[in-house]
């Protein structure tokens, strides 16, 4: 083996306290270091020139450079010794800048340590093997896990761009949460007016395929090529034939709960979510139909002018290939009948969520935008918002902020006066105010000077029913006294949560989440839409609370991500993975177990017998399989074991 | 019926049925001081299967990877409280197959020590006798004969344990012992105060002297129900090189640390490698310790639930050290 | 055990240098630090951006999570001699393979408190938690512990 | 050569005189565990025990022993050097190890002088093998000084493999335990060395002692149970070779390898090498033919890969391939491996079963006093009256 | 073959038997330390196929290479310090005395080290070890090689034997199988060899490829095809185990006697003089005994192959 070391001195970086041209002289004493030189600036042009040279001239077949960080420049030096023919692989950074000079004053100190630093450089260089990037092709074809306004801006983003997408929705409709909202915030612009269109340019848009009432069962492959086993809901009603005309819907006798109402008013046991649904069909909700409850009625099926209706339908299931994924599974609104008895759990008719206020408030909604008492149908003259149900709150383990509460209470509270009159009382218990928005603050402002809109900062502790009224009891703490107001009306600005089905989700496609079922961003700061399961990527409310406008950017923001994967036609994967040497494995399968991102598989050899591998493609090189081998038959490329324990061992080698 | 008749019908009928192709159970050996591992095939021998509290091996490994042959042989097999939680911890790892075991639990009342017995004799225990339940008589081969209580001479474990009715079997031999009140007591590791009492220093010099006699024969792996690599073994490996081939005290405790590690979460301290170690290193100071921290951090027994996951094979984002 | 020359004692016959003499107590300690790529090494790197100052007795050996590193690492250090094994990688939730540093909690803490059984002072080895951004923490990590370590002085002629 | 007597109260004694040029090592106890170990004054040998748990081989064939020490250097590269010249070139030094200090083992047993006896043949350069340096320099280093059994243990077979308890094959001095102290008969050069150096401390022996000895000697030869007639083993071995009874006899061992550690004659071994940075070392180390990686090639393939092939191996090697080589057996009837297994795999069992002739199976049980425990009880006889060379 | 048998020299020897330097053969395998390799100087490194290289390497005592000497078939340890030592088939001609060379498959871990090696690396060497073929026994036969991969190692010395005793022996016959036409070892005396009127040298691979030219099956099939006429034939058979199964199988069927049919043995080994206890098959060790066995004698042994 012949070793070449370059001691830098990186100007008076390192030189100014590590005495390089003696650390160069010295590495000649290493064992199987043939050559050793000491250049002012090893990245430079001529100090990776100087490199290159000495591959050639001395023949190295390892080389050290003893410079800085290799998060600095270990990408520049694998590029130089790959320029002279030498597998990049064969490098190995020694850090005597970061770790060594810049914290170290003292010359003599400095120089000994650095020394040590390069002895165990030399002593993993020796464990070095050649590795080969292995080479994917990359199918170029997107899935998009659910169509609410991050999966829709998304697939757009990406068919504009041409690749071929395929939305997966779960509901018979696209559109998600904010199809049901009645204006948004700050703009009050009609939120139906703005998605609709785009809705429909998803259905007919030639690179989207819709697969609404369908839901994602299995994943498998890895970035470039996931395979997706996709099931869809038997509807009972045959697609291809229903035209969406509604006659059905007005005709079945049996009601069901209108889920997309947010459950204020019942639908119909078959039932078409809203007028503007895209695809607009209908679907039978079989535990509540009354044909597949009793056996008689099969009304609908007389009524279908298209012959639509099939109450023999099966789930079926596809099987599609993708290059990468896109979650936008989006929120579920928490659910506080359950945690929050003393707001009457649901029981008081008149408190109702901040969702069901918008369904309220909507002109397509249930009362056609009537605002009224659920109790009695009156109309409330006394409104009262309470913030944070559901955020911000460790007591019922929802420590987060759920980002939009409080911008779509000041709206609702607008709303509310726009709708019942000026006249009406509209308070909102508020903790703090979180309006970080352009134009938001100015929003929350006019809300309360212009519309009279009261502010109270306060924790409400108790909602009871009184004569007919809502007693809303909390506390004033900026006047630091207790309130009691006698409501007609209140209306609970719920925190929302991950999509129900979210945690499974995310096992399925082998991302991790937090213990909310929040998908986690492969980083927080730098790669805010990856995920850390290549070619997986996140959009919308599913990986964080947020509001539209940051939907949308983040939609985009990972559509381009999506784009820059897919344009290229192969991938280069890390060789810097596991691999499993089976000779040894002894099939106990714990790798499998702790991996996380399932790269590990029983594989079956010729004998019969099962042992593990590790796919290469999906393996991520953490090396947590490695650690957990008993055997330790699984070495990690580039961090073997043995490397491991050399450095240990060159260490403490005058310990010994 | 007594328990050694209720074995020893089941494996007659179990044999005589071809439910199972070998009966696991235990024989006397040599002279009657000594059982052994006993593998029946022909139901004519089951008389030769005996209970006692001699009955110490765990013949739990004698299913573990080296299952006997074929490969789909049938196996029936005995299992003690302790031995069964060996089981239980192969079990939750699937590396097992339960549907080629017929298990039948022994509830036990305590096993004897005979490393204990014989130092208390100056000549050879060449007899040993039951003559009533908690009486052990001992006979040597100088002709001396004493009768003791058995619970003065019981392995180190006995005396507190917890599950000494199988938490795993098919078949009961006989009625169940009585248990502790498992919500009540905690785990007792009373025995370990002594040796947690000394200075670091004293522990060093303890360990540097009980390590310095192994002689890295491997017995204590290869009894081990739990390990499941005993033929791959990481310490005999020179790639990677974990564990250098000399013996010496560091690199003799290094390597029981391997073993300790691959074990946590796994191992509940039955004690078969302290037994089966031919210079007496108490293994069961590293064993009992490792499942007293782990208790410690998870309140976790290993091998008591079918359906729990040893501890290290996964994580609880709730988990409350570090910092 | 039979021969006690320096054939079947450990380690010191490898090298041939002579092991009691050496090392006089005042001898700087040496402690090996085994870090995660993505978190602690950066951490180091922040640190060294910063001209935070450190002890000199550190020795990092990097590796890619801080699941990947087998707590039989420090063992293994201790067996041939170190004076401390400081290992330290992402907080819990920033796994870089957002798994890898929930396992190994696990089995850190099992062998901290098998170490300090072992009769190795628990001031010898400790793992902790630095992010690439937290320089000056890493500054107070390496610095405390080498100080710990320091105190007690090298270790010399012990079992492990 | 003359026999002497050796009161009790003056062994310490006389192992001081030993211990003057050599190192002593004997039984004593330790946390009720008997072992060889070296002495020093104030240690009580323990000679009640009868067998010491592991066999004194360890003494003289190392569990790890370093045979070589190398190091690497980079030769320098002369000042002003240019072009090839400037290329550091590596060279290796080795410096070979084997030291063997003297030793005086003081309180085996014949059977345990026995194992020396065979693995000597091994080690020895016999019938034109290799001579192994690292072993014969530690055995002519090395004196034994064995002692009579008194009380046979229930695993002894001594007497079916051609031994007896009184054996003086291979020993420097025989002791036998007589009432108030020892025995004492030299028996080689070495062994009359260790008298003359003793001095005061021995004495000239009584009649009625010598006649005490030799009634001690008779009396635990016969005490001996046998075990099973050698006679046909190795053919037997040989015959049975694929039979399939040995799988039923390895199904309860464990293929840990104890049986060959505590052995006073397994002597198979590893040779491993130690490295770190330059200098390193090679070594052998004991390893045994159960361990199941031992025979493992690289391919995976592993020729002995069931623990009844190793099983197999062992028995087999111990009754048939080494008589084969060496004309003689390679078990001296200790029993250690019977009694320090785990499972206490009884070879006695083994040979009976296996190394019977296929067409008359084994008599269970015990077998008959067969006529090499007979002779053995004669030949105990024989040698106590007078000292016969080995 | 050494005389295992002969239980001949019962006195135990002693270091004064054992005379450093002694030169009669048996006194030359008891000399000295057996244990110490010898140094060698790295000369030549042929990369012979992707994971085969051949090295060439001169002892760096002068003296021991001149008095080198090896017969075909005998095998040495070849070391690396600080990670050990394993068993190769001397490859070089049995008369060239500038090196000793050995063909090394990258498998393990002292594989992988020597695989590191450059020119001017030391080794460590204690050859030669076992017996060879008996060639002057042979002499006037045909003698028929069959071999695969890696085995062409283990008879490369032997067939340059025959080579340059060409007159010794009625017929050389050689039949070389690989997986792929990259697998060749010895590509530059294929070559040669093909252009030899004396040498009858078949190859081939497993499976079609293109621009192959010669046979494409399994060795034992093509064995068989050859139909080679046993009278005066010695078969000698060298190639994974499978191969050597199979290819028995043939020999047998074209009636091959086993006492015609020789193979070489591999077996993990150690010590590599007959005292580790690692190589044997039954009583014999394949370090001292063979690994040169013909299949009459591997017949008595247990079936530990
Ligand atoms: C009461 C309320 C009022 C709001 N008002 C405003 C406002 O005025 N202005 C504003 O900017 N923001 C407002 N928001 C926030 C806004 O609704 C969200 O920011 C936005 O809807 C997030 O879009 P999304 O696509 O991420 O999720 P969603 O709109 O929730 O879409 C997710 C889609 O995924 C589908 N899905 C879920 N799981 C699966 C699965 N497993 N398989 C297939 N499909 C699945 C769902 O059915 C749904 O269609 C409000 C939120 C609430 C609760
Ligand atoms: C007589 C003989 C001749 C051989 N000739 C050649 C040859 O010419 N070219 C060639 O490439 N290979 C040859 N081999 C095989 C070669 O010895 C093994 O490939 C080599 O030992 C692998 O060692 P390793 O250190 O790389 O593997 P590791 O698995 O790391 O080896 C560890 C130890 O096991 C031993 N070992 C493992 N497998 C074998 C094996 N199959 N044979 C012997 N010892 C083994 C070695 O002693 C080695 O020190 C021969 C083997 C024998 C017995
Ligand atoms: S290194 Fe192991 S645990 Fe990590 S991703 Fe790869 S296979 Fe999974
Ligand atoms: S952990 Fe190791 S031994 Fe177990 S299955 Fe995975 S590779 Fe095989
Ligand atoms: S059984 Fe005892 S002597 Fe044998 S390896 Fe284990 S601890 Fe060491
Ligand atoms: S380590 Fe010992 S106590 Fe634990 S399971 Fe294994 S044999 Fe039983
Ligand atoms: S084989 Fe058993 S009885 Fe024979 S010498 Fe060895 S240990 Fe003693
Ligand atoms: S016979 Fe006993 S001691 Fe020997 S390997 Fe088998 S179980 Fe272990």
């Amino acid at each position: 083996m012949r070793i070449g070391v370059f001691v830098c001195h990186c100007g008076s970086n390192i030189a100014g306290t590590v005495d390089v041209a003696e650390l160069a002289k010295r590495a000649l004493t290493l064992k199987d270091v043939v050559y050793s030189d000491h250049p002012m600036y090893t990245c430079s042009e001529p100090g990776q020139a100087g490199i290159q040279q000495a591959i050639k001239d001395k023949k190295l077949d390892r080389v050290v450079v003893s410079a800085c960080s290799p998060h600095m420049h270990e990408q520049t030096f694998r590029r130089t010794v790959e320029g002279a023919g030498m597998n990049p692989y064969l490098m190995e950074m020694a850090n005597i800048r970061e770790h060594c000079s810049w914290i170290h004053p003292d010359m003599a100190e400095g120089t000994e340590k650095a020394w040590e630093i390069i002895k165990m450089a030399v002593a993993k260089a020796r464990q070095l093997e050649p590795l080969y990037a292995n080479e994917v092709s990359v199918n170029k074809d997107v899935l998009i896990i659910g169509g609410g306004v991050a999966g829709i801006q998304a697939a757009l983003d990406l068919a504009d761009a041409g690749l071929k997408v395929t939305i997966v929705e779960k509901e018979t409709t696209i559109g998600g949460t904010m199809a049901k909202l009645d204006k948004t915030f700050p703009t009050i612009d009609c939120s139906a007016c703005i998605l609709t269109p785009r809705m429909v340019d998803c259905s007919q848009h030639e690179n989207i395929t819709l697969m609404t009432y369908s839901e994602v069962e299995k994943v498998s492959g890895y970035v470039g090529n996931f395979t997706v086993d996709i099931r869809r809901k038997a509807a009972m009603v045959d697609w291809n034939k229903c035209v969406g005309c509604d006659v059905c819907v007005q005709k079945c006798p049996a009601k069901a709960p209108n889920l997309f109402d947010e459950g204020l008013e019942p639908t119909k046991a078959i039932y078409i979510p809203f007028p503007q649904a895209v695809p607009k069909r209908a679907a039978i909700q079989v535990d509540y139909c009354r044909y597949f409850q009793t056996g008689k009625c099969k009304v609908c099926e007389r009524v279908c002018p298209a012959g639509a209706i099939d109450y023999e339908q099966k789930d079926t299931s596809v099987t599609k290939e993708f290059g990468a994924i896109v979650v936008a599974t989006g929120l579920e609104v928490f659910p506080w009948e359950e945690h929050y008895s003393e707001y009457g759990g649901g029981k008081i008719k008149d408190v109702i969520s901040g969702l069901q206020y918008e369904r309220m408030l909507n002109a397509s909604g249930p009362y056609g935008g009537h605002v009224r008492r659920m109790s009695d149908g009156a109309d409330p003259k006394t409104v009262v918002f309470i913030q944070c149900v559901g955020s911000r709150d460790e007591s019922v383990n929802r420590p987060y902020c759920s980002s939009v509460c409080c911008m779509y209470t000041a709206k609702q509270a607008l709303l509310t006066k726009d709708h019942c009159g000026m006249d009406t009382d509209v308070y909102v218990f508020y903790i703090d105010i979180r309006a970080t928005g352009k134009g938001y603050e100015e929003f929350i402002k006019r809300v309360q000077t212009e519309f009279g809109v009261k502010y109270v900062r306060g924790r409400v502790s108790k909602l009871y029913e009184q004569d007919g009224k809502v007693m809303v009891r909390g506390t004033d703490t900026l006047l630091g006294e207790q309130v009691e107001i006698p409501a007609d009306l209140v209306v609970l600005a719920s925190g929302i949560q991950p999509a129900d089905g979210a945690k499974q989700l995310a096992q399925t496609l082998n991302i991790s989440y937090d213990e909310f079922g929040f998908m986690k961003e492969g980083h927080p700061k730098l790669r805010p839409v990856e995920t850390n399961t290549a070619g997986v990527f996140l959009a919308g409310v599913c990986q964080a609370p947020k509001d539209i406008p940051a939907t949308v950017a983040q939609a985009s923001g990972t559509a381009s991500k999506v784009i820059g994967l897919l344009a290229k036609d192969k991938l280069k994967t890390s060789p810097q993975i596991a691999v499993v040497n089976q000779k040894n494995c002894v099939s106990c399968w714990k790798c499998i177990e702790v991996c996380p991102f399932s790269a590990p598989e029983k594989q079956e050899l010729r004998d019969g017998t099962y042992k593990s591998h590790v796919i290469e493609t999906v393996c991520q090189g953490c090396g947590i399989c490695v650690a957990t081998c008993p055997v330790n038959t699984i070495e990690l490329k580039g961090f073997t074991t043995d490397a491991i324990l050399d450095q240990i061992e060159e260490v403490l080698q005058s310990q010994l | 019926m007594s328990r050694q008749d209720h074995i020893r019908e089941f494996a007659a009928n179990a044999l005589t049925e071809k439910r199972v192709d070998y009966f696991i159970g235990w024989k006397q050996g040599y002279n009657s001081s000594e059982m052994i591992p006993a593998f029946v095939t022909d139901p004519a021998e089951a008389d030769q299967l005996v209970w006692n509290p001699l009955c110490h091996h765990n013949l739990v490994t004698f299913i573990k990877r080296n299952m006997p042959e074929p490969a789909d042989a049938k196996v029936g097999l005995c299992v003690k409280g302790c031995d069964s939680r060996t089981l239980v911890a192969l079990l939750q790892e699937g590396l097992v197959d339960k549907d080629r075991l017929y298990v039948v639990g022994v509830p036990c009342d305590g096993i004897v020590d005979r490393r204990k017995l014989e130092k208390m004799f100056s000549s050879e225990i060449t007899e040993i006798e039951f003559p009533e339940r908690g009486k052990v008589k001992v006979t040597t081969r100088a002709g001396e004969t004493k009768e003791l209580d058995q619970k003065d001479v019981e392995l180190i474990g006995c005396a507190h344990c917890r599950y000494p009715n199988p938490l795993y079997s098919d078949n009961t031999a006989g009625p169940l012992e009585k248990e502790p009140d498992r919500e009540e007591t905690k785990p007792d590791w009373s025995a370990l105060e002594q040796y947690e009492s000394l200075s670091d220093d004293v522990k060093q010099a303890l360990l540097e002297k009980i390590y310095a006699t192994c002689i890295r024969c491997f017995a204590c792996i290869h009894v081990c129900p739990v390990c499941v690599c005993w033929d791959k073994c990481v310490n005999r490996s020179r790639q990677p090189e974990l564990v250098s081939q000399k013996v010496g005290p560091k690199e003799n405790l290094l390597f029981q640390m391997v073993h300790m590690f691959h074990v946590a979460g796994r191992c509940p301290s039955c004690g078969a490698c302290d037994r089966a170690c031919p210079v007496e290193i108490p293994l069961g100071l590293l064993h009992a310790k490792m499942n007293k921290e782990i208790y410690d951090m998870f309140g976790f027994e290993p091998g008591v639930k079918l359906d729990e996951k040893p501890v290290f094979q996964v994580f609880d984002l709730k988990d409350q050290f570090g910092d | 055990m039979a021969e006690a020359t320096n054939n079947q004692a450990s380690g010191a016959a490898t090298t041939g240098a002579a092991p009691g003499g050496a090392g006089a107590p005042d001898r700087p300690v040496k402690v090996v630090g085994i870090v995660c790529n993505w978190c602690s090494y950066a951490g180091a790197d922040t640190a060294g951006v910063g001209r935070f100052k450190q002890p000199a007795n550190l020795r990092l050996i990097r590796v890619p999570c801080t699941g990947r590193i087998d707590p039989l690492f420090a063992l293994k250090a201790f067996e041939k001699g170190a004076d401390g094994v400081l290992i330290s990688g992402c907080h819990p939730g920033d796994c870089h393979y957002s798994e890898g540093n929930y396992y190994a909690r696990r089995k850190f803490e099992l062998a901290e408190r098998m170490i300090h059984h072992l009769g190795i002072p628990p001031e010898r080895f400790k793992w902790t938690w630095v992010s690439a951004s937290e320089g000056q923490r890493w500054q107070k990590v390496v610095t405390e512990f080498v100080a710990g370590v320091q105190k007690l002085g090298p270790r010399e002629g012990k079992a492990l | 050569m003359a026999s002497k007597y050796l009161k009790s109260e003056q062994l310490p004694a006389f192992l001081e005189s030993l211990a003057k040029n050599a190192r002593v090592v004997a039984p004593f106890k330790r946390d009720g565990v008997t072992q060889y170990e070296p002495w020093q004054s104030g240690k009580d040998v323990e000679l009640d025990v009868l067998l010491a748990k592991q066999s004194p081989k360890e003494y003289v064939f190392l569990q790890t022993e370093t045979y070589l020490k190398f190091g690497y250097e980079m030769a320098p590269v002369p000042e002003g050097a240019e072009g090839e010249d400037a290329v550091p070139y590596e060279t290796v030094k080795v410096d070979p190890q084997n030291e063997a200090p003297k030793q005086v083992i003081f309180g085996l047993r014949p059977c345990d002088v026995r194992g020396f006896v065979q693995m000597d043949q091994v080690f020895g350069g016999y019938g034109g093998f290799y001579f192994d340096p690292l072993y014969n320099a530690r055995r002519e280093a090395t004196t034994l000084l064995a002692v009579t059994c008194r009380e046979p243990r229930s695993t002894c077979f001594c007497t079916s493999v051609g031994g007896c308890p009184s054996s003086r094959e291979g020993a420097d001095v025989l002791f036998t335990q007589i009432e108030g102290g020892f025995f004492v008969e030299p028996i080689t050069d070495k062994g009359e060395a260790i008298a003359e150096a003793a001095g005061a401390a021995l004495t000239d022996p009584t009649d009625t002692q010598a006649t005490e000895a030799n009634e001690a000697k008779l009396a635990s030869a016969t005490k001996v149970d046998p075990a099973f007639d050698l006679e046909g083993v190795r053919d037997a071995l040989h015959d049975n070779i694929a039979d399939k009874r040995w799988a039923d006899l390895a199904m309860r061992c464990v293929s840990c390898g104890t049986c060959t550690y505590v052995c006073p004659s397994c002597y198979c071994f590893s040779i491993n090498d130690s490295i770190v940075e330059t200098k390193g070392d090679r070594y052998r180390c004991w390893d045994n033919c159960f361990n199941p990686v031992y025979t493992e090639e690289t391919s995976g393939h592993n020729p002995r890969a069931k623990k009844m092939n190793r099983f197999r191996n062992r028995f087999s090697h111990k009754f048939w391939y080494y008589p084969d080589k060496y004309d003689s057996l390679l078990c001296s009837g200790c029993g250690r491996c019977i009694a320090n297994c785990p499972t206490r795999i009884d070879i006695r069992e083994v040979i009976r079963v296996m190394g019977a002739p296929k067409e008359a199976p084994a008599a269970s049980g015990a077998v008959a006093a067969s006529a090499a425990a007979a002779a053995a009880v004669a030949a105990a006889a024989d040698t106590t009256t007078e000292g016969k060379e080995a | 073959m050494a005389d295992t048998t002969s239980g001949a020299a019962k006195k135990r020897l002693t270091f004064a038997d054992v005379v450093p330097g002694a030169s009669t053969a048996k006194a030359g395998k008891l000399a000295g330390n057996s244990y110490v390799p010898e140094i060698a100087t790295v000369v030549e490194i042929i990369q012979e196929t992707p994971t085969i290289k051949t090295f060439r390497m001169r002892f760096d005592d002068p003296a021991v290479m001149e008095s080198f000497s090896f017969a075909p078939g005998q095998v040495g340890q070849l070391g690396v310090f600080g990670v050990g030592e394993s068993t190769f088939a001397i490859t070089s001609k049995p008369s060239e005395k500038e090196f000793i060379q050995f063909s090394v498959m990258r498998a393990g871990e002292v594989t992988q080290a020597l695989h590191k090696l450059s020119v001017g690396d030391k080794v460590g060497i204690r050859a030669p070890m076992g017996c060879g073929f008996p060639m002057d026994a042979w002499k006037g036969k045909k003698i028929l090689f069959v071999m695969g991969g890696i085995g062409s190692a283990a008879l490369k010395a032997t067939i340059e034997y025959c080579l340059e005793h060409r007159a010794d022996y009625q017929g050389v016959n050689i039949l070389y199988g690989a997986t792929h036409p990259t697998n060749f070892t010895y590509q530059y005396d294929i070559d040669e060899w093909q252009k030899r009127e004396d040498i009858d040298l078949t190859l081939t691979i497993d499976r079609e490829c293109d621009g192959w030219q010669c046979d494409v099956g399994m060795v034992p099939a093509v064995l068989e095809r050859m139909n080679p006429d046993p009278a005066n034939t010695i078969a000698i058979l060298c190639g994974p185990p499978i191969m050597i199964k199979f290819a028995l199988i043939s020999f047998m069927k074209l009636g091959f006697t086993p006492e015609q049919t020789y193979t070489t043995l591999e077996k993990r080994m150690k010590c590599g003089i007959g005292i580790c206890g690692r190589c044997n098959v039954g009583p014999k060790y394949v370090c001292v005994d063979g690994p040169v066995f013909s299949m009459a004698e591997l017949n008595e042994l247990p079936d530990e192959l």
